[in-house]
C-alpha cells in the first residue's frame, strides 16, 4: 500500500462539478495552496469543477488559493465562519452580485460539524448561536436548565489538505497553527488529498506524534516547498498569472 | 461431521480483505484471522483502545503492557503505526472508516441483526465495543461455528438473545459454508463439498437461498 | 471630555485576570490587554486556531505565517505551548475551560446580551468565534467605548443589532467606567473621578445602579 | 504557575463522598494505580470518600487498583463498558449481591460522552445501540433515512488520570496504548489530577506533540517508577497489602 500520487494533476483529478470540497486552513496558515491552483488548471483547461460547494474557514484574500478558485466562478457556494480578510475583493463583489452563495457558521460550530460528520454523528446540540438570527430554524432543546440549539454534521466529497510529513500511509503531521481545520477535514470527506512538504517512509514518523492517523487519507502528493498565501499577497500575486 | 476448524474459518474469511484495508478483529476467534494475510497484502488492523497498525504479540515476557489491544493481549508495533485516543479511535469506527469488521457471533438473523455480547439476564453483562462497530465499519462479517456446541442453529430467522446491532451483518464465514446476506435472505456462496444443500438447511434456522452458482468451500489444513 | 484611551481601557482589563489565568482575547481592541499582565501574574493566552500560550508579535520580517493568531496576526510561542485543531480548540472554549473571554462590542444590554459581529443587513456578514466564546468562558467581559463614535449610548437597555449571545457578559469595561451585570441590570463598580453620576447616566442607555461604594477608575497613563 | 502537587496523599485529598470520578486505563494500561491506592489509603484511616460513582471502561482485575477500590466498598455505582477481565471476582460478587450499581455504555458511546461532557456537547446521536437493551428509553430521530438514538455527556468532579510526561503548566504527553480515555478524562472533569513518570519545566515537551493541553489539567503528582497493573496481578498482588 502506498497512497503516494505522482502529480498535483492527478491529485484533484476526480473532483466533479456540483461537489462538496473542504479546503483546510485558517487564512493562509495551512491553506493547500499549490492543491487549489491544481484544481484552477484543470478548470482553465477543461471547464470543470464548477459548481462547488466550499467549506473553509475564510473566503480568500486577495487574488490567490480560495480567492482564485472562488474568481474564477467555480464555487457557486461558500461555507464558513469568516468571509472576510485583509482583501476580501474576490468574495465579496460575488456575494454582494447575488452570485455566489453563503453559509454562515460559528467558527466552533463549524469545526464541530466537520467532526461530527467525520466521526458518524450526524447531529449535536450547542449553546453557540441561542437566540441569535443564526440559529433561526434550528431545534432547541433545554438540557439541565440551559437552552441549546441542535446542529448537523457536515461532510464532503473531497477534502483539500495541507500537512507537513506524511508517510506513505497516510499518518500526518502539521507545522504549528497550520492544523487547524485539517485534521478535521481529513475525517469527514470521502477521498481526502493532502499535500505535504515530504513524503517518508511508514516508522519515520513517530507513532506517538502522528496527528492524522492514515486511515483518515486517501492520497497524498508531496510539494517541497509550499507557497505561504501571505506571501503571495505581500508580492501582489495573481492565479493563474497574467501572460503579458 | 466434517467440518472447518476456527483456523480454517479465519483462514477463509482472510481471503476477502484487500491490501490496505483498514480491518477491526473481534476479541477471540476473529482475532485468528490476523495470521492469514494473502501474499502481497498487507492490512492494517485496528484496535479500539488506539492502535492502528498493530503487528503480532511479542514473545513472552518481552511483553509492554502499555501496549495491548482490545482483548488486553500484548502486541508489538509495524512500522507506519499510529497512537489516539478512544474518541478518535470511535470516529474512526462510528464515522464509517473502516473497511470491515469481523465479528463473533451467538446468533445471526437472515436480516442481518446480530446477537454477540450478551447470553441473557445472568451474570455481569458486557458490551464493549461491539455495538459500535457493527453500525461503523463498511463491511461488517461475522466468523462462526455453523451451529452450537448442543446443536443448535446459530443462523436464524430472528434471533431470540440481546441484540448488537440490526441489519448489519452482511456476510458469515462458518465451519460449513460462507453466506451472504441480501435483502434480509440467507444466500448461500460456498459450501463444503463433503455436505449437502439440505444437510446443511437442516443446520440452518431459516431458509438458505441458491442465486447462480454455489462454489465448494476450500480451505488448505491450517 | 476626559476618557480612557483603548490602552488604559485594556490595562484595566488586564488587572483583573489572574495568575495562571486561561484567556481569550478578541480581535481588535481585547488584544491590548495581553500587554499589561501585572507583576508576578502569567495568564495563558488561547487562540481559536490552535494554540494555547503564545507571546508577543515577533520582529517586523520575523514572521511564521503558520504561527498566527485568530486575528491572523504572527505571534511568537512561550515556553509551554501546545498546538492543537480547531475541535479541540473550541471544546476548550465551549466546554467552559476558559477562565475568561475579553471581547469587543457594539451594543452590550443591561440583561448582559451582547452584539458584536453584525452591523446589520449591509455588506458581508462574518461571525468567527465569537458566538463560542460567549457561551464557552467562565467569565465573559467586554471592553469598548463607553458610547459610539457619533455619541450614542453602546451599553443600551436592549440591543438593536443582530446578537452574538443571549445574557452572557458579566463585566464591561469602558472609557468611562467599569460596570457589572447583576441580574439583569447594569451596577456602576468604578468611573472616572472627572464625570458625575448623572453625566454618565446620560451617556447610559439603561439605569446604572449602585450598589454599595462606587470606587474611581484609577488608571495610569499608558 | 505550577501546577506540581507534592504528594499523592494531597492529590487525592479534595475527593469527597458522593462525587462521580473518572478514572483513566484501559484495562492496567493507561490506569493510574497509584493515585487510586492513595485513594484507598485515605478510605482506610478516614472513611471517606464513600458512595462515589466511577467511570472508567472496565471493571478491575485482581485484588489492586480500580478492583481495590471497589473491594473496599467504596464505589456505589460504576459506569463502563466491559465490566469484565481474567479476574473479575471483586466486581462480580458485588453485582450479584446487588451491592453496586452498574451503566453498561458501548465503549464507543462512553468515550463520546465523556468528550461531550469536555467539549460543551450536552447531547448528540449515534447509530451505536439503536434496536438494542441499551437504547431503552433513549430518544429515537431519523436523520437521512437512518435511526440513531440521542445520547447524554458525561462529565465528573475529578478525574484521576495517568500520562508519561507532564510540565508545570500541565501539558501531557501519553505512552503508547496508554493514551486511551486518559485525554478525555481530562477535559470532562471539573478537577484532573496526573499522575505523571516525569515533571518536566514549560517548553522542555515538544508544543506539536502535546496530546493534552495544560487548560484541561488542574494538578500534577510525579510517580517516577509506576506500578503496571497485569505485573502486579501476575504477582497475586492483594492492596492494602495484608500485614502478617
Amino acid at each position: 500500500m502506498d497512497k503516494t500520487i505522482a502529480t498535483l494533476r492527478e491529485a484533484v483529478s476526480g473532483i466533479d462539478d456540483g461537489m462538496t470540497v473542504m479546503i483546510g486552513g485558517f487564512g493562509g496558515s495551512g491553506a493547500p495552496i499549490e492543491l487549489i491552483h491544481a484544481l484552477i488548471d484543470r478548470f482553465v483547461q477543461t471547464r470543470h469543477p464548477t459548481n462547488l460547494t466550499v467549506v473553509n474557514n475564510n473566503a480568500g484574500n486577495g487574488h490567490v488559493g480560495l480567492a482564485a478558485l472562488i474568481e474564477q466562478g467555480m464555487v457557486s457556494k461558500l461555507i464558513c465562519s469568516f468571509p472576510r480578510s485583509a482583501d476580501p475583493r474576490v468574495f465579496t463583489d460575488l456575494y454582494l452580485a447575488g452570485k455566489i452563495e453563503l453559509e454562515l457558521v460559528p467558527q466552533g460550530t463549524l469545526a464541530e460539524r466537520i467532526r461530527a460528520g467525520g466521526a458518524g454523528i450526524p447531529a449535536f446540540y450547542t449553546p453557540t448561536g441561542y437566540g441569535t438570527d443564526l440559529a433561526k430554524g434550528k431545534p432547541v432543546e433545554e438540557f439541565e436548565g440551559r437552552p441549546y440549539i441542535r446542529e448537523r454534521w457536515l461532510k464532503a466529497d473531497f477534502a483539500l489538505v495541507k500537512a507537513h510529513l506524511g508517510d506513505t500511509f497516510g499518518n500526518l503531521t502539521f507545522n504549528k497553527a497550520a492544523r487547524n481545520f485539517n485534521p478535521l477535514m481529513c475525517m469527514a470527506a470521502q477521498t481526502t488529498i493532502v499535500q505535504v512538504s515530504s513524503i517518508v517512509r511508514p516508522g519515520d514518523i513517530d507513532p506517538e506524534t502522528v496527528v492524522t492517523p492514515g486511515i483518515f487519507v486517501q492520497g497524498l502528493v508531496e510539494v517541497a516547498e509550499p507557497a505561504q498565501e501571505e506571501t503571495l499577497n505581500r508580492a501582489n500575486a495573481v492565479y493563474p498569472e497574467v501572460v503579458q | 461431521m466434517n467440518k472447518l476448524n476456527p483456523t480454517q474459518i479465519a483462514w477463509r474469511a482472510a481471503q476477502d480483505i484487500a491490501d490496505g484495508a483498514y480491518v477491526n478483529l473481534g476479541i477471540g476467534l476473529p482475532e485468528l484471522v490476523a495470521r492469514f494475510q494473502p501474499p502481497g497484502r498487507q492490512a492494517i488492523f485496528h484496535t479500539e483502545n488506539g492502535i492502528l497498525g498493530f503487528g503480532e504479540a511479542p514473545a513472552a515476557g518481552q511483553e509492554d503492557w502499555d501496549l495491548i489491544n482490545a482483548g488486553k493481549k500484548a502486541v508489538t508495533l509495524n512500522p507506519g503505526t499510529a497512537f489516539f485516543h478512544h474518541a478518535d479511535s470511535f470516529a474512526m469506527v462510528r464515522g464509517g472508516h473502516l473497511d470491515v469488521a469481523i465479528l463473533g457471533a451467538y446468533e445471526v438473523a437472515e436480516n442481518g441483526d446480530l446477537a454477540n455480547w450478551s447470553t441473557g439476564p445472568n451474570g455481569v453483562p458486557a458490551v464493549g465495543g461491539a455495538m459500535d462497530l457493527v453500525h461503523g465499519a463498511k463491511r461488517v462479517a461475522v466468523i462462526t461455528d455453523h451451529i452450537t456446541k448442543d446443536g443448535k442453529a446459530k443462523l436464524v430467522k430472528r434471533c431470540t438473545l440481546p441484540l448488537t446491532g440490526v441489519q448489519c451483518v452482511t456476510r458469515i464465514y462458518t465451519s460449513l459454508a460462507l453466506i451472504d446476506i441480501v435483502d434480509a435472505h440467507f444466500v448461500l456462496r460456498e459450501k463444503l463439498s463433503s455436505i449437502s444443500l439440505d444437510e446443511l438447511q437442516a443446520l440452518t434456522g431459516a431458509e438458505l437461498h441458491v442465486v447462480g452458482a454455489v462454489a465448494d468451500l476450500i480451505v488448505p489444513d491450517v
